[in-house]
């Protein structure tokens, strides 16, 4: 970076003038008597966006408000990161290559997407058991391991479709599983302090499985080959391929952005799975149970019983993390800790996306993908750019449990 | 009260045998090494029972500022030293006689091209390693009144996630920056007592383990002494009341906020400063500690002894830490052979596991508590006799 | 001599309002009532008075000391206690213990032994002397109910709000809370008392306020609240007569989230 | 009373664990015939061992003996090293009756355990590289089943004792700790990572162990000089010196260095780019956490860069996550010179992992296949027979070497006292899968001025060679030698 400084100042202006923001207007709007619902977070945006050419006329005008107030001064601070960012380091590639960034973000909302199918699950537990939980990384794993040990090891030649199938049913097994033995005794009153139990025994869980996976299969490196072979064609034609190129490993789209094939599958099938499972949720008898149940425990409806609607919650919970797992086994080598980091992400997604929400979950997936493909992209020291991965999505994590823990699309707390 | 006499018996007489044991076992360096450990651990144990048990706090991050504690005595001991002459290059604080030279952390080492500066003789401290021990424990206070105030609103799932998240932006820091850390290769820090000890005719190496061993068992007293008298004061009445109700404690006139994050304060530095001892007592700090791995040793242990007492704890990591070092063989049943280095972390998963599930209060605390409150029991059942009579 | 003042206080949740300008005053150890339809704003009012929640308008002095502003702990400093409509023992601490809370508090330089004398007389006034070093989870409901009574005497406020105090309760209980509030009463202690329990409140309270809607629509003694026609047409609107809501209400208090 | 039993119970329980046996060595005899002498200048020990007694090796007995008289009569010296001693010392040279006496007993206290132990480190757990550790561990049991069948060690049967190092260096003091004090081992082998190599070496030193580290590639292991310590993996700048090589017979100007974030990855990348400036190409060093999966936004940036080649330092499957996208996105070994991780060696799992790998160069450090000593062709077969594998990794034959390596310098010494078996070791040569190894410079033969103080104890020749999978699918036997010139079987194929 040549001349850093005009980026770690405008850092240091946005965090300044956005605590002043987040800490004074709440007091400013309720010395007023105003609604201060909104005060503390869109505060903070303003502050860090207009710094004290914003918040004076704010404090002085204090106009109502709504979620606009938090969304303008949000583009207003990424075009200032942005621009300080340019001006910081103006032959980064990411300020002088268009198909660069177009590539990096590309392949964000990619893996993104696949993200968002290992969140899905998670957040469905939150919402109708009211538990995170920490193993919800292994069970990705065991998906993974499953499809390997189905169709390449015990039955070799097997399809992947059927392998997958096994591994959806194992992990759901072993989800409802523990959902019988250790959690469902959280509904009978006995457990002191459910939430914390809840994380502690999943948290053995998480230790549990994977150790035990490793002691069983050992650490080789294990992989599935890809599941599609794409047919090769080309848009507008095979021969000049400007448009869209196809070949059985990647697909080129206008020459620039290419995407391997087994990241497009499993992609593909994370949106096939998002789609099956809001069709499930909306408009089948047991999907409108589990919902149910997720608004409220106490008014269940004749007919459901809650704690039947947790196991299988907590069953097609663990389903789709092992489904996501099953998906990217063909992308990714994999060995018994790879759960670790998923996790890791999978909780950055569901607090971004809102703890509960569905169509959080999903956001938050794409939005992760992006800021991880971008910060790896962009940072300009190689040796920190992807050194500092795992920390990109904890910053997120970070900062919206402080400044909205609900999330984008949470419910209040 | 005759379990009072007990209790401090047992105390008195604990304490002597930790004291004294080394004594014997001075010829068994191995032991001496998993007993400084097993402190270590059972200092960390403890105090994140007061934070998570008494405190209702379940912080993840407790390893975070164990590790600041140690980082934060390891860059003192690699960049500040105190010279007699100045460099004229270096930051330098003129100290009287003294100057404290603090080396840059990017570039050049300073201190060696201003030895140009310097005139013959003079001569250049490292500065004692207490010193960089209470810097690190006064840090990883510091980080424990920030992350305290900040999470002064989360609860349960939200509060173990943003610790997590805490715990990991420092991991990766630290993995990071490498001119500043030694990155991955992990910090090196001078031992505990550079020159070795020399007391009542007797001399130590820096190697030897008696010195460290009595340094750890001092800090685990202390702290142990610390909690237990802050558990039974009305701090710790009163955080037992926030872990109960928050809500309710504060209606009966609690201050909640500053006593969550004094908890948070007084844990934080308890772990930096145990973190500051172990490092200098290793040798060497790596990021790796920060793995949640390492963490979830750290609550197995809380757990398994006990997590609502201080003491349970303690011993719950004593003696894990004796038995997964011991645990590293493999043994045979019949014709099966189980090699325990893989094994013994899944078996301790599922203690952990059924630990939680079946005696929520660890397998050492009511063995305590038995003792501790037999009398107390009886004195009741007598007195709802009288009440029914 | 105690002095609470309520002036205009009004709360808005997002676009609902649920307390409009309540105004009130206490003046000296009255016994005042708080009844209303549910949703009317009881429980919004005692928050506020409380320091759990910050009024949208409007201000509370107590003493001649302004409250609304400050954290409840300091509320409970200046001498408000109050309970909850769902016990909120502290469930793994010994009875003594959760009465030591309050007391220290109060009290920063006191230590534990100098209040285990009061603490027995206060359990022995609430006849639960038997169960102190028992922990709080092993107490039935109603036992509950009777150490948070405790914990107020404690905490020695001078205006001690309690919400649905007869909810759920033993009637052999029922008589000792009863006479807790008459004799605390006597000692000089204002009380404001929720509930929906039309018969005890109506005898017990020698001052009614009745909120509906978030606002305040009658205030004075129980006879004249009775006959006051907004209060019935308030009860009648749900087309139940003010005696026959204890039933249809007691079923739900249990589950009833404490922020209705 | 009964709760108080249980806690008392307690406490004895702790007190059992902290209390374990505790072994009292016996003396061995002390009766004269022996004579005594001052030091002057220009004796060593072994010398004087050769003099008196005619064996180089017997020296550990001159200090032995001096130092028990120093006990009675401090005229004597006390030798705290064996290669330190002073002129104008007063030794004790015992006789040839007492120098056998002496070594027997060390046999025989040693023998009275069951057998001559020896220590092992390995990482067999995360978050160190379990792959390596369990490979190591496949091949230490080879080697020790080899040495038992051979009859053992000073007519022993050996032990041995393997202990996890989890690839932390902490654990590494723990290990060696445990090792040394608590087994009783006479020397200890292994281990696979640097970080835990450079805390062990502390240990070994503190307790004057002999020392063998099979993979530590790390410079600092051997240039601290340690008596203790040996080194039988290449030193990390040297093979940073060989890939810099490689590199520029390759005619690259620009180099891509993909590198892991750990011990073994920054200094190595650093080195090589130390390496590569001097013979004028250019390097930048991307580097990653292990365990890392989604590497595109990275790839994208290398391909931004427009390498002329991509080294891969990342181990284990982040390296085959890697070099697999890498492949995927277009820049894979058939599109851009790739040299692969070493691990590629292990070619089921490389396939596996990265169908698309054909054309990557990878290291290799051991023999060349067509260059193998019978030692090594019989360790490939017991290895490749009791793992599976296709062919045994470099650190599996280090691994056994290193065990069977000891045993031999053990034998040599006669003795199990650690002054003998460095003297021994010093001395040594060797054949096993490695080649011949011997370790030039030491006590001895100090290290020449203007000699890097890395090559002390150090093997200095470990093969190294530059492989190549032509084919998709080949085993790694039957890859392409490319580089050097020497070893060549086939020319490099280039993109």
């Amino acid at each position: 970076m040549e001349h850093a400084y005009y980026f770690w100042w405008a850092l240091l202006w946005i965090i300044g003038w956005g605590a002043v923001g987040g800490i004074v207007t709440p007091r400013i709007y309720s010395k007023k008597d105003l609604d201060v619902s909104q005060a503390a977070l869109a505060g903070t945006a303003i502050g860090a966006a207009g710094g004290p050419f914003a918040l004076a006329p704010l404090w002085y005008l204090t106009p109502r408000l709504n979620w606009k107030w938090v969304v303008v001064p949000g583009v207003v601070i990424l075009a200032i990161f942005a621009a300080s960012f340019a001006a910081a380091d103006p032959n980064n590639l990411c300020v002088t290559n268009g198909p660069f960034v177009a590539t990096q973000v590309t392949n964000g909302l990619i893996v993104g997407i696949i993200y968002g199918l290992m969140a899905l699950g998670l957040t469905l537990i939150f919402s109708i058991v009211g538990i995170v939980s920490f193993a919800h990384g292994e069970f990705y794993m065991i998906g993974g391991m499953a499809v390997y040990y189905f169709t390449v090891v015990w039955f070799p030649g097997m399809s992947p479709f059927w392998g997958i199938l096994l591994a959806a049913a194992l992990t759901f097994a072993l989800g409802a599983a523990f959902e019988l033995l250790f959690l469902r005794v959280m509904n009978t009153g006995k457990v002191e302090r459910p939430d914390e139990y809840a994380i502690l025994v999943t948290f053995g869980l998480s230790f549990f499985l994977q150790y035990f996976t490793l002691a069983l299969v050992g650490a080789n490196p294990k992989k599935v080959q890809r599941f599609l072979d794409f047919p090769a064609f080309g848009l507008p034609s095979a021969n000049h391929p400007t448009v869209l190129k196809v070949t059985s490993s990647t697909v080129n789209l206008f020459n620039t952005i290419s995407i391997s094939s087994p990241r497009l599958t499993a992609a593909l099938m994370s949106l096939v799975l998002l789609g099956l499972l809001l069709w499930f949720l909306q408009k089948t008898w047991l999907g409108k149970a589990l919902r149910a149940v997720s608004q409220d425990r106490a008014a269940a409806v004749t007919g459901i019983n809650p704690d039947t609607m947790n196991t299988l919650a907590f069953g097609i919970g663990t389903m789709l993390a092992g489904l996501a797992g099953a998906a990217l086994v063909q992308v990714f080598s994999w060995v018994p800790w790879v759960g670790t980091l998923a996790s890791a992400r999978g909780f950055v997604i569901i607090v971004l996306g809102g703890m509960g929400s569905l169509p959080g979950a999903f956001i938050g997936g794409l939005i992760v993908g992006v800021v991880e493909a971008l910060g790896a992209g962009c940072v300009p020291d190689p040796q920190r750019a992807a050194a500092y991965i795992p920390a990109y999505g904890m910053v997120i994590l970070t900062l919206v449990l402080l400044l909205k823990p609900t999330g984008l699309f949470g419910r209040e707390l | 009260m005759s379990q009072s006499k007990w209790i401090w018996g047992l105390t008195i007489g604990g304490t002597l045998l930790l004291v004294l044991a080394p004594l014997k076992l001075q010829s068994q360096p191995y032991i001496m090494h998993i007993a400084i450990v097993a402190f270590f651990y059972a200092i960390l144990a403890s105090s994140w029972s007061l934070l998570a048990g008494y405190a209702g706090q379940f912080s993840f991050g407790h390893m975070a500022f164990m590790a600041i504690g140690a980082y934060s005595t390891g860059l003192y001991g690699k960049f500040v030293r105190l010279t007699t002459a100045p460099t004229h290059i270096c930051k330098e604080i003129p100290l009287g006689k003294y100057w404290l030279v603090i080396m840059n952390i990017y570039g050049n080492n300073c201190l060696e091209a201003g030895k140009a500066n310097m005139p013959v003789g003079t001569l250049i401290y490292r500065l004692p390693a207490f010193q960089g021990i209470i810097l690190g424990a006064l840090m990883g206070g510091l980080f424990g009144l920030l992350v305290g105030v900040l999470v002064l609103r989360l609860r349960a799932a939200y509060l173990a996630l943003f610790t997590i998240g805490f715990s990991e932006i420092v991991r990766v820091a630290l993995n990071a920056e490498i001119k500043v850390t030694d990155g991955p290769n992990g910090l090196e820090l001078a031992p505990l007592f550079p020159r070795g000890v020399h007391i009542l005719g007797y001399s130590f190496a820096p190697t030897d383990k008696l010195p460290p061993y009595y340094v750890m068992l001092l800090l685990f007293l202390l702290s142990m002494g610390i909690m237990h008298w802050l558990s039974i004061s009305r701090f710790g009445l009163f955080i037992r009341s926030i872990r109960e109700d928050e809500e309710a404690a504060a209606a009966l006139g609690v201050h909640i906020i500053r006593y969550k994050v004094l908890v948070f304060v007084i844990t934080s530095m308890i772990a930096a400063a145990a973190g500051a001892v172990e490092a200098h007592y290793i040798g060497v700090i790596t990021p790796n500690i920060l793995l949640i791995l390492q963490m979830s040793l750290v609550i197995a242990m809380a757990v398994i002894g006990g997590l609502e007492s201080l003491l349970g704890a303690a011993i719950g990591a004593i003696i894990i830490e004796f038995a997964l070092e011991f645990l590293r063989t493999s043994f045979t049943i019949g014709s099966v052979t189980v090699d325990m280095t893989t094994w013994r972390l899944v078996f301790f998963g599922l203690l952990l596991m059924i630990t939680l599930r079946f005696w929520t209060s660890g397998l050492i605390h009511p063995l305590i508590q038995r003792v501790t409150r037999a009398g107390v029991a009886e004195e009741t059942v007598a007195k709802r006799k009288a009440a029914e009579g | 001599m105690i002095e609470l003042d309520v002036n205009n206080i009004s709360k808005n949740f997002g676009g609902l309002q649920a307390l409009n300008s309540v105004t009130f005053q206490i003046r000296g150890p009255e016994l005042v009532g708080l009844i209303g339809p549910n949703g009317a704003g009881k429980t919004t009012l005692t928050n506020i008075l409380d320091g759990a929640i910050k009024p949208s308008r409007g201000t509370v002095y107590l003493n001649s000391r302004r409250i609304d502003t400050l954290p409840p702990y300091q509320v409970a400093r200046c001498g408000l206690g109050r309970t909850f409509q769902v016990t909120r023992a502290f469930r793994r601490m010994t009875v003594l213990e959760n009465l030591m809370v309050p007391a220290l508090a109060m009290h920063p330089t006191a230590r534990q032994r100098d209040f285990r004398d009061k603490a027995m007389t206060v359990l022995e006034f609430l006849t639960i002397e038997h169960l102190a070093n028992d922990y709080g989870r092993s107490l039935s409901g109603g036992q509950q109910k009777l150490l948070e009574l405790g914990r107020l005497l404690m905490l020695d406020p001078d205006i001690i709000i309690l919400d649905e105090p007869f909810a759920g309760v033993h009637p052999k209980l029922m008589e000792i809370i009863y006479e807790y509030i008459t004799t605390v009463n006597a000692q000089g202690k204002a009380f404001i008392i929720i509930s929906h329990d039309m018969d005890t409140i109506f005898t017990l309270s020698q001052r009614l306020l009745v909120l509906n809607f978030g606002e305040l629509i009658a205030d004075g003694a129980p006879d004249v609240v009775r006959h006051d026609p907004a209060v019935i047409e308030a009860y009648l609107g749900e087309e139940e007569p003010p005696e026959a809501m204890e039933e249809t209400y007691l079923g739900k208090t249990e589950g009833d989230s404490k922020d209705a | 009373m009964k709760k108080k039993l249980l806690l008392i119970s307690l406490m004895i329980m702790i007190l059992a664990l902290t209390l374990p046996a505790v072994t009292v060595l016996a003396a061995p005899p002390t009766q004269s015939g022996g004579q005594d002498y001052v030091i002057v200048a220009d004796d060593w020990l072994s010398k004087l061992a050769d003099k008196f007694l005619g064996d180089i090796l017997s020296y550990p007995a001159i200090t032995y003996y001096t130092n028990q008289k120093n006990a009675e009569d401090s005229s004597y010296a006390k030798i705290k090293n064996s290669d330190e001693i002073e002129v104008g010392w007063k030794v004790y040279i015992p006789s040839k009756e007492e120098a056998d006496a002496y070594f027997k007993k060390q046999v025989s206290n040693v023998g009275a355990a069951g057998g001559i132990k020896i220590g092992a480190l390995a990482p067999l757990s995360a978050p160190g590289s379990v792959t390596g550790g369990t490979a190591m561990k496949a091949a230490f049991e080879i080697a020790l089943d080899e040495i038992n069948a051979a009859g053992g060690v000073l007519g022993k049967p050996v032990q041995l004792v393997l202990v996890d190092t989890e690839g932390l260096p902490e654990r590494g003091t723990a290990a060696m700790e445990r090792l040394i004090n608590q087994d009783k081992v006479v020397g200890v082998v292994g281990e696979y990572h640097s970080a835990v190599g450079l805390t062990a070496k502390e240990v070994a030193h503190a307790n004057h162990m002999p020392t063998i580290f099979a993979e530590t590639w790390n410079d600092k292991i051997t240039s601290v000089e340690y008596p203790e310590v040996f080194r039988i993996a290449p030193v990390s700048s040297e093979v940073a010196g060989v890939d810099a090589h490689f590199i520029q017979s390759l005619g690259v100007k620009s180099v891509v260095i993909m590198t892991e974030n750990t011990g073994y990855g920054i200094p190595a990348a650093e080195e090589t780019t130390k390496r590569l400036a001097d013979l004028g190409i250019s390097a930048t060093t991307f580097s990653a956490d292990l365990g890392t999966q989604e590497f595109s936004s990275i790839i994208e940036r290398i391909k931004a860069a427009n390498p002329d080649l991509i080294l891969v330092l990342l181990t284990g499957e982040t390296s085959y996550n890697f070099e697999e996208q890498a492949a995927e996105a277009g820049i894979g070994p058939q599109d851009v010179k790739m040299i692969c991780n070493q691990v590629a060696d292990d070619s089921d799992s490389f396939w596996t992992n990265v169908p698309d790998g054909k054309n990557c160069f990878y290291r290799r450090v051991g023999l060349p296949r067509a260059l193998y000593t019978d030692a090594t062709k019989a360790f490939v077969a017991k290895y490749t027979e009791k793992t599976g594998k296709t062919s045994a990794e470099s650190y599996a034959m280090e691994a056994y070497d290193s065990l069977k390596l000891m045993a031999q310098a053990i034998n040599e010494a006669k003795s199990t006292d650690p002054d003998a078996i460095i003297s021994a070791l010093e001395h040594i040569s060797y054949n096993g899968a490695l080649g011949t190894i011997t370790f030039p410079y030491g006590t001895h033969n100090p290290i020449p001025a203007g000699t890097d103080a890395k090559w002390w104890h150090q093997f200095p020749k470990p093969a190294i060679t530059m492989v190549q999978y032509q084919e998709k699918g080949q085993s790694s036997a039957d890859a392409a030698v490319v580089f050097p010139d020497a070893y060549k079987t086939a020319d490099p194929i280039l993109p």
